[in-house]
């Protein structure tokens, strides 16, 4: 194994169960992620993005309701297999979360600065002072002018550009290995976003930390990742570098995403997906996609395609794909 | 409407309440097939007699059937409940309607006697308007209703001011609906979810008081057989005979227990946000 | 803070003008009047007319107004027309008993209340939540007044632990103070006491729904940090607000409690005044209630503001 | 683009302020200047883009359009009528003709009424009778791609994009002439957004409607305007055809604005101007020009006056001391 | 009447037992006093709390009724016509303040009394009050006056010092202007009332103890869990029911004599059926006194089968008309009134729980001659003021604290009397009532007052009901205190504590 291998999901599976039926928010995902990179995992809404970052930070799986299974290799070890209190030591120290809504992911009752403290006085068991001045350096680090004030004011006194980075020094307050940002851009305006992206990606290359972005905007894809994983309903169905992906899509899902959006400068008529997102709820056999998919065919109803790999680097879930693959 | 059921019948507390009221509801109407003895007979003999076969219960200072007395008080605790809570339910709504949709001064107007009503213990305003009216059943009932008026206009105010600013309610203003329209066609139906949980609510509060007021000695007339008034002069006997003030006392909380069962029931039921208890 | 202060005192004048104006006449259209009262079974017409022209009680109704809230602003509240004794002496002289009483039971409740609150939100969906839950309801189903007599029955008649009424002044010493306030205190502060449980609960189970204590699970926070630190004071916010419609609950249940209890405090003396139809003295006591709730009312609103900085007032 | 339509909608020194405070005496004393003094006109059938980032405007305008809100000052002409001049009744009547597109379908729909009674609402406010109503509701649901044995159902049983065909049809449904569309896709997936697109310029093709089409993103306002408005802090900057804006944006906001939204196109180098800070609070705007406290260019006349709103080439308006002295 | 009142010492029972001084005493009443101007006051509870303060010229007799004996008045002397008294005072006697009282202050508290008006119409006979000497006062009346030795000993006709009256602007609610045997000390309204033993008392040797507690218990079944707590001396007036309970508990005793405090049905006789004669007769006879009795009072209460005075009095044993209920002789007085068939009525009643129980069961009562009861309760001042205004049908009341027979009969029933609420008119009563006022021969007096009573009792203007037992409850500790059918705590002078 790849000795730069930070992160090595396979098979993972988090269900949600309830009396009527279960949801199979994630069903089967694998995917790696290498020191100093940054991989987007994006996705419509409901596919299961959140999910994934929720298991792999155990959030989920401690309830009889939801069920968790598989394994996510995390610097050699299998986070599904850990204890709540092993996993108290892992999150927030070595693996950093950016929550994707920065308004309501600060705590309304304390400073933003003992927020952020929190983090060294728990790991670092840091005396209250130190944990202070780190405090005081992280905000410094993501750009948030006259921090010594600010670090005593609350969430409500702060703009949402501030929570966020706010947020984001709270995440890197333990020195993470490992950063999870949930759609950390989407409840922020374009300008803003631009920012924010920036500094995602300067610290990465300062602290050389692999990330794994959730989003579901193509373009903050195509911006500052490196590679990219498109889900649907639960499934990874394609997997490839940034380039490769939107030069060459190879599963239909994706040739329809990058066709339906408008791009600047170009009068193109969008050519639409047809249909929405099945129920994860109502799955039944055969390719997820299938009843929007143009291509489909007879086995497409029958036989789930595999995850496999149509190129060095690109993974496709679609019986195309494979079959022109083995054509070759 | 199926919908909150299912989500209702989950609710052990609230399902066992809604039995508990429809029972009383029964015991009510048929009490004087029910009950064992009629509830105004005195005895000398039987005077202050402990539980036993014939009187369950036990008997009062009179000589009465405890049991029987209870059984004809849920009249008068249903009887006030709902009327004390249909005038303070339309009264209330009407004004906190009137308030919210049309704001401007008469809201102002109608949330300041509002807040002066609020400042003021329920109780204390409840004495006030008794001995104004002077003890009866019906005068009971109208403070009762009084008192509880301004908690229904508030909800009303609180939620047409919600609503008001809602999304639909501008789609069909700017899609030509006149005003008294929408309030009829989409601001009512959508507020009374929180006035249905406060009538219940407000009906074990109606109950309560009824109690306290007789308690108090400026509710009913004396001879009624009215809970309240039962654990009022059982206060003198219950060192005699504890169940002259055992028996109406738990009439009360089981009846209260009801209702605020019911009314959190649904409350839960009628709002999928708080699927806090599954 | 003290410009929020000082504005919520101005919105609390308008309010208890209202009060005033709404007691001074509703007061007027009671039946019977205190000569009646003061005469009772020795009632001579020629007699109550002489009282009455005395006390000003045959003026016009709106000039007797004027007359005493140009006296209340002056600090002058009247003299009982039944007992002769200065309004505000008497006032002064039972304000800290029911003070007494109801943050007592305000005190005790919250104290029990909240952390049980907090473990059934934090056990939600267990056995023992559905106990909290069925105990919580019954504590506010049970007649406060009920509650008083069966302990009275049961301490007092039964047991002879405790004496059945009456009040202790803290000058007999603490232990006799508390000692006849509690079944009082007990009485009035279960259904405090259970309110303030259910919307802990509630609220503890909202708080926890919240992003930032995802955040806190992200950060690596143990549970009984997350509960505590981070969960607990986001959830008092609005149980603050709850305590505070309960102090119009504790003010009005003192009424009958202090009638249970033969406690001499503000609720009996409201209820002596009504029944002696003791004008000016109904009239102080009702806005001495009043004023005090909004007093009380203001505290919690600073502790509120204390607990949740984002409505802190510059 | 044809510019020989007879202007249809002229708006003129348009004003909205909200109270946001009041003093002592309960007089207001402060305001939100939502939209402070914008001027421009739209023509029969032609799709104005208004751009903006969250809290600048956009939707106050659009509601002002439509006289849903009443302006603090200036003149709005209707079809040559001016609408603030015109009785409760008249204006009612002129309601018919235009009408509004929310972005949260789900919101504009009374959750309690079926979509059959929501779709029969306006109708029958405007008197027709039930033949009438259920004729022109038939061929609406046609037209929205919605099956008609749909029409009993509740809101919440429709996905987010049949809703908001749902919502179109509805707003159609009186004939209009002109239409304000409030991000009608903001809400939805990117895979549905394009449905919704292609569909609103279908309709808009064959009834000739005259559209206000409002969103943030610009890829979008691109793909449907034929010329657009771009706002700042409640005033408008820069109003031109759709490819002059791409193609020569003047005012430094739009050049900015330009450079910070996220290409689906990896690697295109393209010269990002990042802003500094955050938009200002709308109550307390700064002096002069509104965005120089984010500008690049900014001067000290900046601070000083407001720039005027200029015609800088033919149907290129400015509001930028900047740009006009270059041109000087 | 004859010298000194201090060698009696009441109805104690342990009269070979000596005195032990000093102790406090708690003693609880139902209510507390309204205020403590003797001279203002008309409720019975406030004269409990007063009377200790302050002397009266005369008094009551400790454990008699109706007797008369001499208490500021070293002496006196009363003209055959009765028109003039010649008081002598003790010269020894000081007020609070250390001030001598004296005959001007005498003066001066009558002129107070008939200033402030309570009760002033026993004094309306006064011509001239003159003091000859510091302690001589000459009272001069225009007309002989039966009674007025037992006004002169009412408790709240006491003597007050005009010093401090004025010092407190002519009020005396809240203060002490007396010479009596206990001086205030402090007073919290509603918890309790401290006097404490007046050194420079006139009565040598008197008090014994050396501080007095009053507290106001309103509820009955508080007092008693108290009193066996043992965190009272005395309870004053016991419900019938507390007596029973108390009878048997240990260290408690319990001493009752039949009070002055008698009930009845008022019936206004101005209004509907209740105008008949014979409908009012029909409720007395359809009435049953003595179940009645152990109903409500535990059987305690004597039963007033004749006319208003409860035995011991002015009593007349051989009126006796009513001590067997007889419902087939008031069904057929209600037939001959034209109404076989009964008819409804208004029974309204007042707060007292003893009264509000009655009416429950006069109601059951009446039910069995047709007669349907609807009951009306209203708050006491709703209900006196109704009453005054004769704004009723049928109501229960009671009437206390009388000693002389006119005190009972003239006010009440006399066509022009106070208090005259039935609206009853006789003019051959008025002529008795007016007759027995000034007839100063004690025998020739019992005779008008006995047909007077007949009278009264043949026309039912009022359905008499019983007369109640003065019950007070002590603990074995207590010694010397008189349980006085008139209710009062006067003899706590001579009451003291053993250990
Ligand atoms: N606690 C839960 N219980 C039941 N179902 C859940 C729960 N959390 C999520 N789901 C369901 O799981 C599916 C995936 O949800 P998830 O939040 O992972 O989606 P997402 O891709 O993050 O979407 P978005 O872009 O809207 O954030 C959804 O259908 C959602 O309804
Ligand atoms: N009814 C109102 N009362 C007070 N302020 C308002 C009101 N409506 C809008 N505002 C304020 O006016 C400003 C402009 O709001 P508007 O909704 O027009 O912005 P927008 O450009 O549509 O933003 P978004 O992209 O968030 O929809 C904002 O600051 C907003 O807070
Ligand atoms: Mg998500
Ligand atoms: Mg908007």
């Amino acid at each position: 194994m790849n000795d730069d291998l930070l992160l090595d999901v396979r098979h993972l599976k988090a269900y949600f169960r309830s009396k009527q039926r279960t949801v199979k928010a994630v069903d089967d995902l694998s995917f790696t992620l290498k020191k100093g990179e940054i991989l987007g995992l994006v996705g419509e809404s409901g596919c299961g993005k959140s999910t994934t970052t929720k298991a792999l930070l155990r959030l989920i799986g401690n309830q009889k309701k939801e069920y968790l299974e598989g394994e996510a290799f995390f610097e050699g070890e299998d986070l599904i297999k850990k204890s709540d209190k092993q996993m108290q030591k892992i999150r927030g120290n070595k693996i950093g979360f950016i929550a994707q809504n920065p308004m309501s992911s600060l705590n309304p009752v304390f400073t933003i600065g003992n927020q952020i403290a929190e983090v060294p006085q728990m790991h670092q068991r840091a005396a209250k002072n130190k944990a202070w001045s780190i405090a005081l350096k992280m905000l410094q680090k993501v750009g948030i002018s006259d921090h010594e004030t600010r670090a005593k004011q609350y969430a409500h006194q702060f703009s949402g550009g501030m929570k966020q980075r706010a947020v984001i020094a709270m995440a890197l307050a333990g020195n993470p290995s490992l950063l999870i940002a949930d759609e950390p851009t989407t409840a922020l305006d374009v300008t803003i976003q631009a920012q924010i992206l920036d500094l995602m990606v300067k610290l990465r290359d300062e602290t050389q930390a692999g990330v794994l972005l959730i989003t579901h905007d193509l373009g903050v894809v195509a911006e500052v990742c490196d590679r990219v994983a498109v889900m649907y309903a639960g499934k990874i169905v394609e997997q490839a570098p940034v380039d490769e992906l939107f030069h060459h899509p190879q599963h239909p899902y994706t040739k329809g995403l990058l066709a339906s959006m408008p791009k600047i400068g170009s009068r193109k008529k969008l050519i639409p997906i047809s249909g929405h997102p099945p129920n994860l709820y109502e799955m039944h056999g055969g390719c997820l996609f299938q009843e929007r998919c143009p291509f489909a065919f007879d086995r497409c109803k029958n036989v789930e395609p595999p995850l496999h790999k149509i190129a060095e680097n690109h993974q496709s879930a679609c019986h195309l794909s494979s079959e022109r693959m083995n054509s070759f | 409407m199926l919908k909150v059921w299912n989500r209702y019948r989950h609710n052990l507390l609230a399902v066992s309440g809604l039995v508990f009221i429809l029972l009383l509801i029964v015991i009510a109407i048929f009490a004087r097939q029910i009950a064992p003895h009629n509830p105004y007979t005195m005895s000398t003999a039987a005077r202050l007699t402990g539980p036993s076969s014939s009187h369950w219960f036990g008997t009062d200072q009179f000589g009465r059937d405890i049991l029987s007395r209870i059984i004809y008080g849920s009249r008068i605790s249903l009887q006030v409940g709902i009327i004390a809570v249909g005038v303070s339910f339309i009264v209330g709504t009407v004004m906190g309607v009137i308030a919210g949709y049309s704001g401007g001064w008469v809201d102002s107007l109608i949330s300041r006697i509002t807040d002066v009503l609020f400042a003021l213990p329920d109780i204390l305003l409840a004495l006030v308007i008794m001995a104004i009216l002077g003890p009866s059943l019906n005068n009971l009932m109208l403070a009762i209703g009084i008192v509880y008026t301004p908690i229904f206009s508030r909800i009303a105010r609180g939620a047409v001011l919600n609503i008001r600013d809602s999304l639909y309610i501008e789609a069909a203003y700017s899609m030509g609906v006149k005003k008294i329209k929408i309030l009829w066609h989409h601001i009512l139906p959508n507020i009374l979810s929180p006035l249905i949980v406060q009538v219940t609510l407000s009906f074990a509060f109606a109950i309560l008081s009824e109690a306290a007021l007789s308690f108090l000695g400026l509710g009913v007339s004396p001879d009624t057989p009215s809970w309240g008034i039962m654990l009022s002069s059982a206060k003198d006997w219950m060192e005699l005979a504890w169940w002259t003030a055992v028996f109406p006392g738990i009439a009360i909380t089981l009846a209260v227990f009801s209702f605020n069962s019911v009314g959190d029931g649904l409350r839960d039921a009628l709002d999928p946000r708080t699927g806090t208890g599954n | 803070m003290g410009k929020y202060i000082l504005h919520r005192l101005i919105i609390a004048v308008p309010i208890l003008i209202g009060i005033s104006i709404l007691t001074f006449f509703l007061i007027r259209l009671v039946p019977g009047d205190t000569v009646t009262a003061i005469l009772g079974t020795n009632y001579d017409p020629k007699l109550a007319h002489k009282l009455r022209s005395e006390m000003g009680l045959d003026q016009p109704v709106i000039l007797q107004y004027l007359i005493w809230i140009g006296h209340v602003f002056m600090g002058d509240f009247g003299t009982s027309s039944f007992t002769g004794q200065p309004v505000l002496s008497a006032l002064m002289e039972r304000l800290p008993i029911t003070l007494e009483l109801a943050l007592l039971s305000l005190v005790v409740a919250l104290i029990i209340a909240i952390p049980l609150g907090v473990l059934a939100a934090y056990k939600h969906g267990t056995r023992a939540d559905y106990a909290s839950g069925t105990f919580g309801m019954f504590g506010i189903s049970v007649p406060n007044f009920w509650l008083g007599t069966l302990l009275i029955l049961i301490f007092s008649l039964h047991l002879h632990l405790l004496p059945s009424g009456g009040y202790q002044p803290l000058s007999k010493g603490i232990g006799e103070n508390l000692r006849s306030l509690l079944m009082p205190v007990i009485a009035l502060g279960t259904a405090v006491a259970a309110v303030t449980m259910r919307s802990t609960r509630s609220a503890m189970l909202d708080v926890l729904n919240e992003d930032y204590i995802k955040m806190a699970k992200a950060k690596g926070a143990s549970n009984a940090r997350i509960i505590w630190k981070h969960g607990l004071r986001n959830a008092l916010v609005p149980v603050m607000t709850v305590v505070g419609i309960q102090i119009g609950y504790l003010l009005g249940g003192s009424v009958i409690i202090e009638q249970v209890f033969a406690l001499p405090g503000m609720g009996r003396l409201a209820l002596q005044a009504i029944s002696n139809r003791d004008y000016s003295l109904l009239q102080g006591t009702i806005l001495f209630v009043a004023v005090t709730f909004i007093m009380i009312n203001l505290i919690i609103d600073v502790i509120y503001g204390w607990i949740n900085p984002s409505i802190r007032y510059k | 683009m044809n510019r020989d339509y007879k202007p249809f909608i002229r708006v003129d020194h348009l004003k909205k302020y909200f109270p946001v405070a009041k003093n002592w005496r309960g007089k207001n004393s402060q305001y939100v200047k939502a939209v402070d003094d914008v001027s421009f006109s739209i023509d029969e059938g032609e799709t104005l883009g208004l751009v903006g980032e969250s809290g600048c405007g956009k939707s106050t305008t659009g509601r002002l359009l439509l006289h849903l809100l009443a302006p603090t000052s200036g003149s709005l002409f209707f079809d040559g009528q001016d609408l603030t001049q015109l009785s409760k009744q008249a204006l009612w009547q002129k309601r018919r003709e235009m009408q509004f597109i929310f972005q949260d379908p789900y919101a504009a729909l009374n959750p309690r009424m079926t979509i059959q009674d929501s779709l029969h609402e306006p109708l029958k406010a405007y008197g027709e009778d039930k033949r009438t109503r259920s004729e022109t509701i038939k061929t609406l649901i046609d037209a929205v791609g919605i099956p008609s044995q749909y029409l009993n159902r509740y809101p919440h049983e429709f996905s987010g994009g049949q809703l908001q065909r749902i919502g179109i049809a509805r707003s159609l449904a009186l004939k209009p002439k002109f239409v304000v569309a409030d991000e009608p896709v903001a809400a939805l997936d990117m895979s549905i957004q394009a449905q919704i697109l292609n569909l609103m310029k279908e309709l808009q093709h064959a009834f000739n409607y005259t559209y206000l089409f409002i969103s943030h993103d610009l890829s979008v306002i691109d793909y449907m305007s034929d010329r657009i408005g771009v706002m700042y802090l409640g005033k408008m900057v820069e109003l031109t055809d759709r490819d002059a804006l791409y193609q020569e944006p003047l005012h430094p906001y739009t050049q900015a604005l330009l450079s910070a939204i996220p290409i689906a196109e990896p690697k295109r180098s393209k010269k990002k101007i990042m802003l500094k800070g955050e938009i200002p609070s709308p109550v307390h705007p700064p002096s002069g020009c509104h965005f120089r406290t984010r500008c690049p260019f900014a001067k000290a006349i900046c601070a000083e006056k407001e720039p005027e709103w200029v015609e800088m080439k033919k149907g290129h308006y400015v509001a930028c001391h900047v740009v006009q002295e270059a041109h000087q | 009447s004859s010298g000194n009142s201090t060698k009696d010492s009441g109805t104690s029972a342990k009269t070979d037992q000596k005195p032990v001084y000093g102790g406090t005493l708690t003693i609880a009443d139902l209510n507390d006093a309204k205020g403590l101007d003797p001279h203002k006051e008309t409720s019975a509870q406030s004269f409990h709390y007063i009377e200790n303060m302050y002397d009266t010229l005369f008094r009551y007799k400790d454990g008699k009724y109706g007797i008369i004996e001499k208490d500021l008045v070293n002496d006196y002397t009363i003209s055959k016509d009765g028109k003039t008294y010649t008081l002598h005072l003790h010269d020894n006697v000081k007020f609070h303040n250390g001030d001598p009282l004296t005959s001007s202050d005498v003066k001066y508290s009558i002129e107070r009394i008939i200033k402030m008006g309570v009760r002033a119409q026993q004094f309306d006979a006064v011509k001239s009050i003159d003091t000859p000497d510091k302690t001589t006062v000459v009272i001069t009346l225009k007309q002989a006056v039966a009674p007025f030795l037992t006004f002169l000993a009412n408790p709240m006709n006491a003597i007050v010092n005009k010093t401090i009256v004025e010092k407190n602007g002519g009020k005396l609610d809240q203060a002490d202007a007396g010479s009596g045997p206990f001086t205030l000390v402090s007073w919290k309204k509603d918890q309790e009332m401290v006097l404490k033993k007046n050194k420079s008392y006139f009565k040598k040797g008197l008090p014994y103890l050396d501080k007095v507690v009053f507290k106001a218990i309103p509820d009955s079944t508080a007092r008693s869990t108290a009193i066996r707590n043992k965190e009272l001396n005395i309870d004053l007036q016991l419900t019938a029911k507390d007596k029973m309970l108390l009878d048997h508990a240990s260290g408690v005793t319990v001493k009752s004599v039949t009070g002055t405090y008698w009930e009845y049905i008022g019936l206004n006789v101005t209004k509907g059926p209740l105008k008949k004669k014979e409908v009012r007769d029909a409720i007395a006879w359809a009435v049953d006194r003595n179940a009645l009795n152990k109903q409500v009072k535990f059987g305690q209460a004597t039963p007033l089968t004749g006319g208003p005075i409860p035995p011991g009095h002015a009593y007349d044993a051989k009126l006796d008309t009513f001590s067997k209920r007889d419902t087939a002789k008031a069904k057929q007085l209600l037939a001959d009134a034209g109404y076989p068939d009964g008819f409804s009525i208004t029974l309204k009643v007042g707060q007292n729980q003893d009264q509000v129980d009655a009416a429950q069961v006069i109601k059951d009562q009446l039910k069995a001659v047709g007669i349907k009861v609807n009951i009306e309760q209203q708050e006491d001042s709703v209900f006196f003021n109704a009453l005054g205004k004769k704004q009723f049908e049928m109501t229960i009341v009671g009437w206390v604290g009388f000693v002389d027979p006119d005190e009972f009969f003239y006010n009440i029933f006399h066509t022009g009397g106070a208090y005259n609420q039935q609206g009853y008119t006789n003019k051959e009563v008025d002529k008795l009532l007016e007759e027995g006022r000034v007839t100063m021969d004690e025998a020739k007096r019992k005779q008008i007052y006995d047909h007077a009573q007949k009278l009264i009792v043949e026309d039912a203007p009022m359905v008499f009901l019983y007369a109640n037992k003065q019950s007070t409850a002590m603990t074995d500790t207590v010694h010397g205190f008189d349980v006085n059918p008139t209710v009062t705590t006067k003899s706590l002078e001579s009451t003291w504590l053993s250990k």
